[in-house]
């Protein structure tokens, strides 16, 4: 029950300041709202029992994402006391779709009801979150790191993620190098 | 006030950052509100360090303010945080050069909220290095302080601040890859990542086993992190062939920036090896210390050199950085030597040249800091009122700026390593300590020691003697502010030369409890 | 007197111009007479300090300074090594013996004079000068301030060298020297010559500082070594404990004797630059730039006795390092390079034309003959001669200065800026011009070239003499060459002196410089008469009781057995353990140094006075010499060429490899070389990509763009190239499929396809 | 006890309100914040269905860490190309760029 309840106040507002980052005109605003909302995420890993996740969550993208967006804000500053409507001219039609893609997919949830249950069930399997004993949780960060380093498993693509970040530093880098034609 | 002082060095790691928030939150128009708010919020940790200095006990010299608390358990990550004297002295130089840095960049005019932002951060950031006993929060610390530097000289730097950054910016990260490499291994196969506790662990695997959890030999593991943590903290030293993102980077730096580089971030490295490299690879650190003290040789001599030949006064202040850094290598060499051999905890004769030569080194941190520091702030100073630092077009400044002349000299001297100031006190107990057991590296590094002398008289005579020329006519003496800046660096210089034992103490008492 | 008073009182001798320094500096530069009052202060104090510590270690009973030399030690701990609680300490601390008693009579008072002279010498008193770093003639010099604060801390430092109880603390002293030296020779900093190709050479003051300093400090470095090596060997820095019998023969013991050998020779480095013996005596003439009170305290009083010192300080462990188990090429190097530099120094001063450069080029021959003395193992006849040479070189430093002044004075009154006021071709008639200064460089330069019986500088040349021909009857080959090349050299010093004193004030003025010159103010004759008293009377102090007639009637060498109690008893046991090959001993007489002497000294005068002062110079006629020497007196007069060898073979290589070699090609060309291809691989690489991307995608882009273009014009509608619709149609039409996909199959098949996944789920 | 599909429907909300942002924001900065939201909500689904079907293997937290990995990558190559599009047109309107056009 306690945990309903914990899990609806995190969604909730993480919701709501998703809402809030989509509407904003103000984008440093906006950016204050998006980590507010990563901290939601964060919050429901940390119901998941994905600790570790949570940890990274806040690490990367607080810690690291967010930061950047506030930088990028800062130096494209001119735009934080922008006066431009914060919406395009598809705004409408954009809400509608949006609506729409939401409205396809919880059609499916309701397809599936008999096996991912929409009420709360002790007795259906995925109604309510499984019983596990802690070392299995301890141990799945363990699990994961080991498979992270283990060639059988992810070495390789642990290995590109490590690659795909540095080459992303380098070419993010480069690319906001300014040219010197654009010095002016 | 108990709170106070039962998180005492925890507040003054995570005070910088509360400032910074509240320099954050302040509106970016209110130039003067925000410099003042960042100098009185950079005084506070120097105050808490004054605390943190009177409490601690010297009697046992050991890891003392100590927080433990989970952070993530399963991977053995927690955040861990305690000083000892080398902390302690780091700490200190850190607190104090911060609130000068603050106070020399007041005549920042682009954004100054972003910029003390970024300095109190970079604070948090080298306080939190200073005391980090877990591996991994001491390379969030490590990776924490690169990124306000990084911006610090892309946005407020001199004319070829991209380059510079850049290479800075690359070239550390460069090195700290495989840095991370290596925590993550060690921590995976202790599970932990705790340092006193890896001390025990790690150093005492036995050889040709196989490590746990990664199923990798251990001897291999160690000689590759071993290279990989040299690697990575001798290119912040830096150390000689690693050098050269240092004197673009000070060059380019804005004055502030240039003194906490110089004063701070460089000494990263060199706390990385007292902290790390040495008591975590005993054996490896003993075979190479030939090595690490031979480089440190190359350091002093070349540095000596490429300073001597440089004409831009800020890029030989710089090469002089690499010139006294090549001394702390030295040190650290003897450091490396005696750590992993028996004889050095025996034969009291070889105990002595160890503790000297490691509590030189600190010392020679401290002192460096100290007056790199102040160098790069006379050298702003005279670049603020020339806009030059071009050595040939300068020349009879003293008759025009007379006080300015003093304190330079007084500095300059300093960092010439003149007996009574600071500089002697480090380089003779390293010289001391590393005498007989690098005798070969000493005698040669001699080289560099003169030319210390030569590329100090260079600036000193082109800038300073000679007639008047007339474009310098109008220069003023300095300001007020600009003396609150320097004394204090002075007095601690002077301090320091004469009565070098009020600091040293806490040092040698903690390298003497490490080799007893 | 109490030891405690006595360690108080030293501790107090050099703190007060330390003192006087600081004050100056912080408080009263800006005030020319409040500086020079204070920095008066500071010196007579410890003049007064100085001498009442000295007599009263003089007046100790001379068997018990035997036993116990050191009569005063106090130290503190000032450096933490090791375990601070069990109190391991490098100690400082001061100490007097008989050689520091010695030390500072001379040092104290030659100081003070100095200090009294330079108030006349930069003219307080008159009009202010108004351009700064350059001299000001006949005008008050407006640095008056920062030049008393430099002097005191000189004198500060020279006190500290000279009352330290260890390596360390003297070698402090002795760095600050140099620091000192360098912003004194360097005070006239904004000073350029324009000179005549005819004209004495001059380089800027400036760039004689940088060379003092930095040629000393080649020396020093290499003294650093030998220090480290001294504290490894000795456990301590302290003279009286590392260098008592017991350690060193512990020593030996440990390192062997050749070893404490070579580690002398290395703390000699030191002297070597510092007392500029040869090869690095080349920044001593230059230093002549500076002002003269600091000329005569670098070259007489201070400096340049410091390393002399400091030799005399560690004798025992170069005796013991060229003693029988040592090896004996540490004294000959020793005696060799003070010997050389002795005659090298003479045979240059003989064609000089500066009157401080021909005072420059003597005193490194002076401080020849005490080098090799002590090479010979002369310890007490160096001493004497460095304390008689302190006071008779002082006095000739500041009569010279005194002469400087007056034909600045002539050149002022004529208005004639362009004459070399320091070239002794331009001088001569100044007998009656400046009487007092005449007479008192008179006597120092009869105490130079050792005029027998009266004057100081003939008793302890005499003994150095006596201990060469001593060392040769005991069979050291060395002792007859030292003998005979400082006999040449003595020979030539009463000839340059000779010269030197006709050249500038006998005949008839050759100029109307020195026609308008006259005698100085009081600030500075009174020095010079002072400072002459010494010249003369401080040899009497050490007439050997074996010399006839005067001998007996003295009948006390005072000296000899003062300054030998300080290492007495050491040398005895060291002897008695067959470490050293002699003690400190009364040597017998003999006629054969004490003819050399009285010839070399009268024969050199005579030939001096038959040249150039038996018919003086007249106006514009040449140096008598040039012709019969012909080029060798071009060689003579360029100093043998040492400086122009030294720019091609260091200065320029050392400044060509640092900008060229480690900057340019090391750093900019082969470190950041690599950089750069590593950084242009990336940049390369990334384009690769671009271009692969543009090629694949872009086309791509372009197809379905053509397939839209091939549409209606409704649909072309859709083409506008703004991504944000793009992803709403896409998503519309995403949504519609599966929309439909879920409509139509929903009774269908798919649910079997639905439960296969569920059960893959689960 | 909270059932699957809720954890299910929070990252469909979330996914579509990022989808909304994306489509209907003008500055690209703020698309970009709407896409990490979309990526957050990708994860949650990774995570939840993790922890509900296979907590004993690695997968779901794998890859759950992969995505952050790109999300990071992408967050700074995005930032950098608005940065020097800013410097180039100065304005990130996502309107005003239709450079795909022609």
């Amino acid at each position: 029950m306690v945990e309903q309840i914990i899990f609806l106040i995190i969604s909730a507002f993480t919701l709501t300041m998703a809402v809030i980052v989509v509407t904003k005109r103000n984008l440093f605003h906006a950016a204050l709202a998006l980590m507010a909302a990563f901290l939601g995420v964060a919050g429901l890993y940390v119901l998941l029992d994905a600790g570790f996740l949570a940890a990274a969550q806040l690490l990367v993208y607080i810690g690291a994402i967010s930061i950047l967006v506030i930088f990028a804000i800062m130096m494209t500053r001119r735009l934080m006391q922008t006066t431009e409507p914060a919406f395009n001219s598809q705004a409408g039609f954009a809400l509608v779709t949006a609506v729409i893609g939401f409205g396809i997919l919880f059609w499916v949830f309701y397809l599936f009801r008999e096996i991912w249950p929409l009420i709360p069930d002790a007795t259906v399997p995925l109604a309510s979150k499984p019983e596990l004993p802690q070392e299995v949780i301890r141990n799945s960060v363990v699990v994961m790191g080991q498979s992270f380093v283990d060639p059988a498993i992810y070495v390789l693509p642990f290995e590109i993620a490590s690659v795909l970040l540095l080459a992303a530093l380098v070419g993010a880098i480069i690319v906001a190098w300014p040219k010197a034609e654009d010095k002016a | 006030m108990d709170f106070i002082q039962d998180n005492l060095l925890n507040l003054v790691i995570f005070f910088p950052l509360l400032a910074a928030l509240v320099i954050f939150l302040m509106p970016s128009d209110a130039k003067r509100t925000v410099r003042w708010l960042a100098l009185i919020l950079s005084l506070v940790p120097l105050a808490l360090v004054m605390v943190l200095w009177f409490n601690y006990d010297r009697v046992d010299a050991g890891l003392q303010f100590e927080t433990v608390a989970q952070w993530f358990p399963t991977i053995g990550a927690g955040y861990h945080v305690g000083i000892d004297g080398i902390s302690l002295a780091m700490f200190l130089l850190t607190t104090i050069l911060t609130p000068l840095s603050i106070l020399a960049s007041f005549q920042v005019e682009e954004n100054p909220r972003m910029f003390m932002f970024l300095f109190l951060i970079m604070e948090t950031a080298m306080l939190g290095l200073f005391s980090a006993l877990d591996l991994l929060l001491f390379f969030v610390f490590w990776e924490f302080g690169l990124v306000p530097m990084y911006f610090l000289i892309k946005i407020w730097g001199g004319k070829d601040r991209e380059y510079a950054s850049f290479k800075f910016f690359v070239y550390t990260m460069a090195g700290s890859l495989g840095l991370l490499l290596s925590i993550q291994i060690i921590g995976l196969s202790m599970g932990t990542f705790d340092i006193p506790v890896l001390m025990d662990k790690w150093v005492n695997l036995q050889a040709g086993g196989i490590l746990p959890n990664v199923n990798l030999p251990v001897d291999a593991v160690k000689a590759v992190a071993y290279w990989a943590f040299v690697i990575a903290f001798a290119i912040k030293v830096p150390i000689f062939p690693f050098h050269t993102w240092l004197p673009d980077a000070h060059t380019q730096a804005p004055t502030a920036g240039s003194m906490i580089l110089a004063g701070v971030l460089l000494k990263l490295g060199a706390y990385g090896f007292l902290r790390l490299v040495v008591p975590f690879f005993p054996e490896q650190a003993n075979l190479t210390a030939g090595i690490l003290a031979t480089f440190g040789m190359l350091s002093i001599v070349m540095g000596g050199f490429a300073a001597f030949g440089q004409w831009d006064f800020k890029r030989l202040v710089a090469y002089s950085s690499v010139n006294h850094m090549g001394f702390v290598v030295l040190g650290i060499a003897v450091y490396a030597y005696a750590y992993g051999r028996a004889q050095a905890f025996t034969d009291p004769a070889t105990t002595t040249d160890a503790i000297m030569a490691t509590s030189g080194a600190v010392l020679q941190m401290f002192n460096h800091g100290l007056s790199a520091a102040g160098m790069f702030f006379m050298v702003g100073v005279i670049y603020e009122r020339a806009h030059t630092r071009d050595l040939k077009q300068f020349g009879g400044i003293w008759s025009i700026m007379p006080v300015f002349g003093a304190i330079l000299i007084f500095t300059s001297m300093a960092s010439l390593g003149l007996p009574g100031l600071n500089g002697f006190v480090g380089e003779y107990m390293i010289v001391q300590g590393s005498w007989n057991i690098f005798t070969v590296q000493v005698a040669l590094s001699m080289i560099g020691l003169f030319m210390t002398g030569a590329y100090i008289l260079k600036g000193i005579g082109q800038t300073l003697h000679g007639p008047i020329k007339d474009q310098w006519r109008g220069l003023t003496d300095m300001t007020f502010r600009e003396h609150v800046v320097i004394w204090p660096l002075m007095l601690l210089m002077l301090s320091l030369g004469i009565w070098p034992q009020w600091l040293l103490v806490f040092i040698n008492d903690t390298v003497t409890k490490i080799f007893s | 007197m109490s030891e405690e008073t006595l360690a108080l009182l030293t501790w107090l001798i050099p703190a007060g111009p330390l003192l006087a320094f600081f004050v100056i500096v912080l408080f009263a530069n800006r005030n020319r007479t409040l500086s020079w009052v204070l920095a008066w202060l500071g010196v007579f104090s410890s003049l007064i300090l100085g001498w009442t510590v000295a007599l009263s270690v003089a007046t100790t009973d001379l068997h018990h300074l035997e036993t116990h030399p050191t009569v005063v030690a106090s130290a503190i701990d000032w450096l933490p090594v090791g375990d601070y609680f069990q109190g391991t300490w490098l100690k400082m601390g001061v100490a007097v013996d008989p050689l520091t008693a010695v030390m500072l009579i001379m040092v104290t008072f030659a100081v003070t004079m100095i200090f009294v002279y330079s108030v006349g010498y930069h003219n307080w008193g008159a009009p202010l000068g108004t351009i700064l770093g350059v001299p000001n003639h006949m005008q008050e010099e407006p640095l008056l301030g920062r030049f008393f604060g430099y002097m005191s801390l000189f004198a500060g430092a020279m006190l500290l060298l000279v009352v330290a109880d260890n390596l360390l603390l003297l070698f402090v002293g002795w760095e600050i020297m140099g620091f000192c030296s360098y912003s004194l020779i360097g005070f006239w900093h904004a000073r350029d010559y324009h000179l005549s190709p005819e004209s004495i050479p001059h380089i800027p003051p400036r760039s004689a500082a940088i060379k003092a300093f930095l040629t000393t400090r080649v020396a020093d470095v290499v003294m650093l070594l030998g220090i480290v090596w001294f504290y490894r060997a000795f456990g301590t820095l302290n003279f009286s404990q590392a260098l008592s019998a017991h350690s060193l023969e512990e020593a030996v013991v440990r390192i062997g004797a050749p070893a404490l050998g070579i580690m002398a020779l290395l703390l000699f480095t030191g002297t070597v630059g510092k007392s500029a013996q040869w090869p690095l005596h080349v920044w001593l003439p230059d230093a002549m730039e500076g002002p003269t009170p600091v000329s005569a305290v670098i070259h007489a009083a201070a400096m340049v006795s410091a390393g002399v010192y400091m030799i005399i300080r560690i004798y025992p462990l170069i005796a013991v390092g060229a003693g029988p188990h040592g090896n004996s090429a540490v004294s000959w190097t020793i005696a060799g390079i003070g010997a050389f530099t002795a005659l090298m120094a003479a045979t240059i001063a003989v064609a000089q034309y500066d009157v401080k450069g021909v005072l420059a080029y003597s005193t490194i021959s002076q401080l020849g003959f005490m080098v090799a003395a002590l090479g010979v193992g002369g310890y007490i006849a160096a001493a004497f001669h460095l304390i008689t040479h302190g006071f008779f070189k002082a006095l000739l430093f500041l009569a010279s200065g005194s002469v400087i002044h007056g034909m600045e004075h002539g050149a002022h009154h004529v208005h004639d800026h362009h004459t070399d006021p320091q070239d002794m071709r331009f001088m001569g008639g100044l007998r009656h011009k400046m009487p007092v200064t005449f007479w008192t460089f008179f006597i120092g330069g009869m105490a130079l070239s050792g005029l027998p019986l009266v004057t100081a500088g003939f008793w302890s040349k005499d003994e150095i003499f006596a201990e060469a021909w001593h060392s040769f009857e005991q069979g050291n080959a060395l002792g007859i060459v030292v003998l005979v090349t400082l006999a040449v050299a003595a020979f030539l010093t009463a000839f340059y002196t000779m010269r030197q004193i006709s050249l500038t004030f006998l005949g008839e003025p050759r100029t109307p410089l020195a026609e308008h010159a006259h005698e100085s103010n009081r600030f500075m004759t009174v020095p010079l008469v002072l400072l002459s008293i010494f010249a003369v009377g401080a040899g009497w102090f050490g007439i050997p009781e074996s010399f006839p007639v005067l001998g007996p009637i003295v009948n006390n060498n005072f000296f000899h057995h003062f300054v030998g109690a300080t290492i007495y008893e050491t040398m005895a046991e060291l002897e008695s353990l067959d470490l050293v090959n002699a003690a400190i001993e009364t040597l017998p007489f003999s006629w054969v140094p004490l003819t050399a002497s009285l010839v070399v000294a009268l024969g050199g005068l005579f030939v001096g006075w038959w040249i150039y002062g038996r018919k003086a110079l007249v106006k514009d006629q040449q140096d008598p010499l040039v012709r019969p020497l012909g080029p060798l007196h071009v060689f003579l007069n360029r100093k043998w060429y040492w400086d122009e060898l030294y720019q091609v073979v260091f200065i320029k290589p050392t400044v060509s490899f640092s900008e060229k070699v480690v900057y340019e090609v090391i750093d900019k060309g082969l470190i950041d070389g690599i950089l750069h291809l590593v950084a242009l691989s990336f940049y390369k690489f990334g384009s690769y990509m671009k271009r692969t991307e543009e090629l694949v995608f872009g086309q791509a882009v372009d197809w379905v763009k053509d397939q839209f273009l091939a549409m209606t014009k409704v649909s072309r509608q859709l083409q506008t190239g703004k991504i944000q619709e793009y992803v709403l149609v896409s998503v519309l039409i995403i949504a519609v499929l599966t929309a439909v996909i879920l409509a139509v199959n929903y009774y269908g098949p798919v649910n079997e396809w639905f439960s296969q996944i569920a059960l893959f789920v689960n | 006890m909270i059932p699957l599909s809720w954890y299910l429907i929070v990252s469909a909300l979330l996914f579509s309100i990022g989808l909304y942002g994306v489509m209907a924001r003008r500055n690209a900065v703020a698309i970009l914040m709407a896409v990490e939201l979309m990526l957050n909500a990708v994860n949650i689904n990774l995570v939840a269905f993790w922890r509900y079907t296979a907590p004993d293997r690695a997968v779901g937290l794998a890859w759950a860490v992969f995505v952050l990995t790109v999300a990071a990558a992408e967050a700074a190559v995005g930032l950098a190309l608005i940065i020097s599009v800013y410097r180039r047109r100065d304005s990130v309107i996502a309107e005003e760029l239709d450079t795909l056009r022609n």
